[in-house]
């Protein structure tokens, strides 16, 4: 059975690299396009939030350590 | 951030990363390293211990978010400095953390030398192929053909050369113990980069002799790309000429001979 | 006379250009010129600027500390330089992406969507510096219109002339944006 | 051929004249604010003969300089601050060793890695001689676009008239700006430097470029051949520029970009009915010290101020020339802070 | 303990009176005339606790000495002029770091490879800053073997308490030769430097050290917290020595060996019925502009006479003290040569 | 002199060495490379072709024997101005002629990087394991244990790093054409010394890249010995750590290649 | 009284250490004293010399232009000192291998066959210069003989104390040469 | 049948470092060490001349070229 997990990304700290976006084994994360944060730059967020498993790539790879990683407990 | 009921944080940033925005271009695996080395520094509980060197470079301002003491040295000379540090205060774990053009150009010297003397400290070598701070100008380590602000129809090596393999050229001496090249292109390798960064701190704290991790790195500003484009351009052009590996390590060595 | 004019926004949205374009079609008119660039660490997703000057007579100081014309394209830039307009000048501000705008009130503000324009009426928002330059002449009366397409010929490489065309239609919008009164 | 006009940074021409100046060689490394240069040098390069090599370093790029200019060859380098520093020994050498060729620091704040922003904290590097021993450069201080063009060339020209290194010292400020410039043609520049090491033929001695005289005496002779050789340049190639001095009794002294501002302050000064005059070296070595001296004698004059972007230092410079006669005041700013009109105007009014 | 009287050379003397002084750490590159230094730490290391590196050259070793001083350690080097050279960009950035250390130029002719005989030709180097931009080093000009001891751990003293590096300027006469010194007991040395990188303690944060500062006003700031300090040093630190001055008509200035001889000239010249004195800088920054200044205002001194073994240098620091009051002039040999008394009463007598 | 009858001249000074004492100590090999080289400057009719670059070290006056045209460069710097030399005059046959502290410990940097580039000159080496003009200091190629002023107590590895194997080194780069270590201990050596100097200048004229020779000399003075005392030391203690032999010589893999 | 000496012959010859156990001799009695050497690249079968003085005050110039007393031992030191003997001044030179005599009349020339004599009566001519030594102070009773031996007990180390006696006889030979007028 | 050959030492020139004597096959060369050159050393000269086979190892590891080899014409 699949690990539940979920993640939290400041997005100010975001740089919109689009790095965790591709590393996403579960294509949890996507750019938002339509919308910056204060330094112009968009940030990364959840679209598919059921489908993360808490694998911790994306923080793993963040540049910015702008993701915090969630496991359920089990 | 408290988690939700039934979950628990299973990775944050690490405490010992100052709480500041890093002035690094986006997906710059500069940040990468920072990151991997505050994680380190907090799990090995060496906040105390540790004295860091940067280099003039894309990482000059290292010490604005690492969150231990820290040099700030001349360009080129970080492998010097790192040298006078730790000869005065040999029980500390110290780094130098240098760009291509800090150590394979304008540091070669030192470089040399200090690996040759087996400093007991360990280099961070984050080779990008090209001068970050400076606006992308062509550096030691500029692959054949690579366009940069000064090499503007690519690099020529009949003219300039070869780009420089450092992590080969220092497993050479005697007083390197450990030599390894890293990337950080997806999951998998960047554990590997801080299990080799962990890997160098526990030898240098054996005094095994000179540690160097070679970091395959990026520069999406200065390779005018995207920080995806730059990870293929990794994979696909720096790799190949700079492959991954274990050049040097003294403890397989001993245990060879144990054997 | 002298114009001190600062250009400021994130880099990438071509506010060196801009003022490069500016003081070039200038310069053609027979004027005095000088342009300066904030210059630092590549940057990287900062805020860049560049002081423009032109005069009728040799320029002193490339920079100054107060500026006729302030043009802003994002918040940060607004913050710096809303203050250091002179009384009476001008402030031309991004108001499609600014989410706070200026409070000054004894300076002629303009507010201007160039993004959204760009993005919505051009199809292209890289040409919304090409935008604000426009404005700036439909509301300033800097330099001709002319003499910007001039400065376009003369300095982007011949490879890229197939976008002149667009480039004016863009500083025909700023233009009639501002005389529009919008 | 009508005149090259050209809207260009400070960096991009003075990469350009040296290209019209007969260039044949250029070596040197990255820094800002001054990297414009080379990088300029590397796109022109297929379309000229001469040769572009990045450096190791600058202190490698001051030797290559060496063994290009000892070779008969026109040769420059540029660099910033920091890397002037590194330069150091290698310019005691080549002027010891009597070799024309052109350095150009395009100066930034200090000291240590400072700020990349403009600066004018090297001038006593430049012109007392940063290196060691008893030399001097000839020290071109350009404060405009056109004058990176014009003193590029003169310090090629001059370098090699006197066999000596000559330095166009400018900052930051002036290689990034843009500026119209009217570009010179090129010249064909043809060099006759019978000393230089380049093989020895049959019906010469040989050349031998160096700045070893082990013996006390040669070495004394040595130094006495550059002392007769900078009094010679002292008396001929002092160059500067007045600007409303006729019957002016606070002079202002600056150059580079200040000296820009100082000309506003002229303005503004006499707008409010003071009597402000400006002497700008282009030349800070040789000095115009008899310049300044003369204005010295004039008792209208009542004060001089030296106005830098440094904490003080071309100001000895002056007050050796006034030698006690006038009242020599300060006003600067650092860390790359360009002083303002305004505040030079209440600097001045605060000495009244 | 009675006292420890020794024979020995000025290098010597300086090597033992760094471990005297707690010496922790040298970082040095052999260099005639001042080789000794090192060699006889090596002899010494294996009785003593200081960690003793010949470095890859004088650029690395500047900057060993960095990352030593910074990690709050007692920490030197010595070299001589083409090396001193080769080290300003370090000393800039340690000087910008406030650094406390000790660095020592045993002065041979220049400019270039020159001569490795004896000189004062770095007086500019040393005094007015090689390095790029704004900084000074105290700079202490020992005249005898004795001096290289006291000015050794002076220099150490002051680079502590003033958080900046400290610069003994001797030359290759005094480092050669040998006298008798006086050695002092060994110093119980305690650093206290609690803004030395050791690594963070949890009760504290981090320490950085570094000499950047990349907005101009924070830049400004850190040059008005630099020029604040220069100014406490110029305040504080100036130390002389006359010699005959009370009635003096002719007022010499000479430091480090020159000053010997000038001694002698101050006894011939009075043999002669000639009123000459002697001032003795014995530091070269801070000056001893007021000391000058005031024999300046007395009306029976008639000239002053700066004697070097340069082309004239500090002759304009005592240019700057008098400001025209007086006559200044200079009586200078390079190469290597040492004036004799003979010559310079000839030259005081073509002034008279 | 003329000979006597019936017998001709087979060996003398060659009349490219200038009619000078030279300064250096009784049997020192500085003296025999000049002579060679100068003999094959007259026997391949190069003086005007030729220009040459010493360093600062023992050899500083090499410009007073050799009758060519000369440089002398700054301490550790001789790499960087023949390479200025030899791109401003590339049809000319250009030498640095340097000391061991001079190429691998001030001037590694500029070695290193000549070497890569591929600098199209000659590099004559002349490794004696010791600082010789400045009074027997120690130097990057001084031996385990040796004592010099410097290491009164034998040069310590674990604190100073082992001697530097260049003629080794920098045939791992590119850009290097030949790399040979020649000696002069005997008549025999001598011969192949002076062979390997006209190989690496013809190889130059050519344009195949970056010459390097390196003679593993001798310092009497240094050493405190006498000149055949030095011989031994070479052949027993210099030799078995740099080996004489050929590192790399692209014409034989060129031939190899063709074969 | 000020005494300037100057010691000069070939490298090897031990002029060197001549003048530094003189002057340490000195020292001991209690007087001022400075030496100086010449130094330079290692040389090399060239000459060496030092100059050293010795005081009853402070020494001014370690180095001088003219001496009291000029020791020589090779002719090219003979050839540069000969002439800057002050007149009135000792000049010994070493007349087993100069061939060349001194012409100087208005100084005291010694000429003292010290090779020979150390060779043929010491059977050992490295302590040639502490014959020269004893011959100076013989002459000129700069310092006790017994300061000279004390300067040596103090200056070698320990492991070379056994060749003081000899020391001794060489200094006691040169004295007495002296004292004989050979 | 052996080759016959001579040399010539400049005296002046030689420095007494004995490499010529200790690579003479036939040892024709000695040091004089019964007379020093104007420069204080002991200098090479031909003590055994019929050995003499002009062989020029003399000169080759002379460093000094102080040595003329000749031989006899064939
Ligand atoms: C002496 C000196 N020379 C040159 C510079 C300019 N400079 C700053 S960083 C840099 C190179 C940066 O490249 P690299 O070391 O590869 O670091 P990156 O920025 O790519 O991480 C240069 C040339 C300087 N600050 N000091
Ligand atoms: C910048 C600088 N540093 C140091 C010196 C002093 N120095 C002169 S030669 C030399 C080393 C000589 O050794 P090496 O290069 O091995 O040449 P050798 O004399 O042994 O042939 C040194 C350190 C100098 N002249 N310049
Ligand atoms: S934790 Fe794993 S699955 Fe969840 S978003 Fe991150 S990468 Fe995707
Ligand atoms: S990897 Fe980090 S910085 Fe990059 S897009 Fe994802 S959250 Fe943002
Ligand atoms: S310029 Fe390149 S190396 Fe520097 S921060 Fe940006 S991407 Fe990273
Ligand atoms: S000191 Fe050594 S290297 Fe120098 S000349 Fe003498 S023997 Fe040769
Ligand atoms: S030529 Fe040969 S045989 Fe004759 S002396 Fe020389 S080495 Fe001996
Ligand atoms: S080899 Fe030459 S220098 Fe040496 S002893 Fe023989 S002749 Fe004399
Ligand atoms: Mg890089
Ligand atoms: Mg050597």
């Amino acid at each position: 059975m699949a690990r539940k997990g979920y993640v939290e990304i400041d997005t100010e700290g975001c740089k919109g690299c689009n790095l965790c976006v591709l590393h996403c084994p579960t294509d949890v994360l996507e750019l938002k396009t339509s919308d910056t944060n204060s330094y112009g730059l968009h940030y990364a967020v959840m679209v598919n939030e059921e489908a993360c498993n808490g694998c911790m790539n994306c923080s793993l790879v963040c540049p910015d350590a702008a993701i915090t990683v969630y496991r359920q407990a089990s | 951030m408290t988690a939700r009921e039934g979950y628990k944080v299973v990775a944050k940033r690490p405490s010992t990363l100052l709480d500041k925005r890093m002035h690094y271009c986006p997906g710059c695996f500069h940040s990468t390293v920072h990151k991997l080395m505050m994680e380190l520094v907090e799990e090995m509980e060496i906040q105390d211990k540790i004295v860091g060197v940067c280099p003039v470079g894309c990482s000059v301002f290292a010490y604005e978010y690492m969150n231990i003491d820290m040099q700030e040295a001349a360009h080129g000379r970080a492998a010097a400095v790192a040298t006078g540090v730790k000869r005065m205060l040999p029980d500390k774990l110290v780094f130098s953390y240098q760009g291509d053009g800090d150590l394979a150009a304008i540091g070669t010297a030192e470089t040399i030398h200090a690996c040759n003397r087996g400093e007991n400290f360990t280099f961070i070598f984050i080779n990008n192929g090209i001068y970050g701070m400076t606006g992308g100008q062509m550096a030691p380590t500029t692959l054949e053909g690579q366009r940069t602000s000064t090499s503007p129809y690519g690099r020529d090596v009949a003219k300039v050369g070869y780009p420089l393999r450092m992590a080969e050229m220092v497993a050479n001496f005697e007083g390197v113990a450990y030599s390894q090249r890293v990337t950080c292109t997806n999951p998998a390798e960047t554990r590997r980069c801080k299990r080799a960064i962990k890997k160098a701190f526990e030898m240098q704290m054996k005094g095994l002799g000179t540690t160097f991790i070679e970091v395959a790195s990026n520069c999406p500003s200065g390779w005018k790309c995207t920080p995806e484009e730059s990870v293929t351009w990794i994979e696909d052009k720096m790799l190949p000429y700079f492959p991954l590996g274990v050049f040097k390590d003294v403890t397989k060595k001993e245990k060879k001979a144990e054997a | 006379m002298l114009q001190e004019m600062v250009f400021a926004g994130f880099g990438g949205q071509g506010v060196l250009s801009m003022g490069k374009l500016l003081a070039y079609a200038a310069m053609k008119e027979g004027r005095e010129i000088s342009w300066m660039p904030s210059y630092g660490p590549e940057m990287r997703g900062g805020t860049a600027n560049c002081v423009v000057n032109i005069s009728d007579e040799r320029i002193a100081s490339p920079v100054g500390s107060m500026f006729d014309v302030a043009v802003v394209l994002n918040l940060p830039s607004l913050h710096k330089f809303e203050s250091v307009v002179k009384p009476g000048g001008v402030l031309i501000w991004e108001s499609s992406t600014i989410k706070e705008p200026p409070t000054r009130t004894d300076i002629n503000v303009h507010a201007l969507p160039a993004i959204e324009k760009a993005s919505n009426e051009l199809k292209n928002v890289k040409v919304m510096n090409m935008l604000v330059l426009g404005a700036l002449v439909g509301i300033m009366d800097i330099v001709k219109k002319e003499s910007l397409i001039v400065a376009l010929e003369d300095t982007l490489p011949k490879r890229h002339h197939k976008l002149i065309p667009l480039n004016e239609k863009a500083i025909e919008l700023g233009m009639s944006l501002v005389s529009s009164g919008a | 051929m009508s005149a090259d006009v050209r809207f260009m940074k400070g960096n991009e021409a003075i990469a350009e004249a040296a290209i019209r100046a007969g260039l044949q060689g250029y070596f040197g490394y990255p820094i800002t604010p001054q990297s414009e240069i080379v990088e300029y040098l590397a796109i022109e390069e297929p379309k000229h003969d001469y040769v572009l090599l990045q450096a190791e370093s600058e202190v490698a790029s001051a030797n290559m300089v060496y063994g290009g200019a000892a070779a008969g060859a026109r040769v420059m380098t540029s660099t910033s601050s920091p890397g002037f520093s590194l330069m150091q020994e290698g310019v005691s050498y080549i002027a010891c060793a009597q070799l024309p060729c052109l350095f150009v620091n395009v100066a930034r704040g200090g000291p240590g890695l400072g700020t990349i922003q403009a600066s004018q904290g090297d001038y006593f590097q430049a012109v007392k001689g940063g290196g060691h021993g008893d030399y001097r450069l000839i020290v071109l201080a350009p404060n405009s676009v056109q004058e990176m063009v014009d003193y590029c060339i003169l310090g090629f020209e001059l370098a090699d008239q006197y066999r000596t290194p000559a330095l166009v010292l400018t900052d930051g400020s002036i290689g990034q700006m843009m500026e119209k410039v009217v570009l010179p043609p090129p010249i064909a520049y043809k060099p006759n430097k019978p000393w230089a090491t380049t093989g020895k033929p049959q019906d010469r001695e040989r050349n031998a470029i160096t700045s070893l005289y082990i013996e006390s005496e040669e070495m004394e002779a040595v130094n006495n051949e550059l002392q007769a050789k900078y009094k010679a340049i002292s008396e001929n190639e002092v160059r500067y520029e007045g600007y409303n001095l006729d019957d002016a009794e606070v002079v202002l002294v600056a150059y580079g970009v200040t000296s820009r501002v100082c000309r506003k302050v002229v303005d503004l000064g006499r707008d409010n009915g003071m009597k402000v005059g400006l002497l700008r070296p282009q030349t800070l070595w040789p000095y115009p010290t008899a310049a300044i001296s003369e204005l010295a004698d004039e008792s209208r004059v009542k004060l001089f101020m030296s106005v830098e972007m440094s904490a003080g230092q071309m100001v000895e410079d002056v007050r050796l020339a006034v030698e006690g006669r006038k009242p020599v005041h300060f006003y600067g700013r650092t860390g790359g802070i360009i002083p303002t009109p305004e505040e030079i105007i209440n600097a001045i009014k605060a000495q009244l």
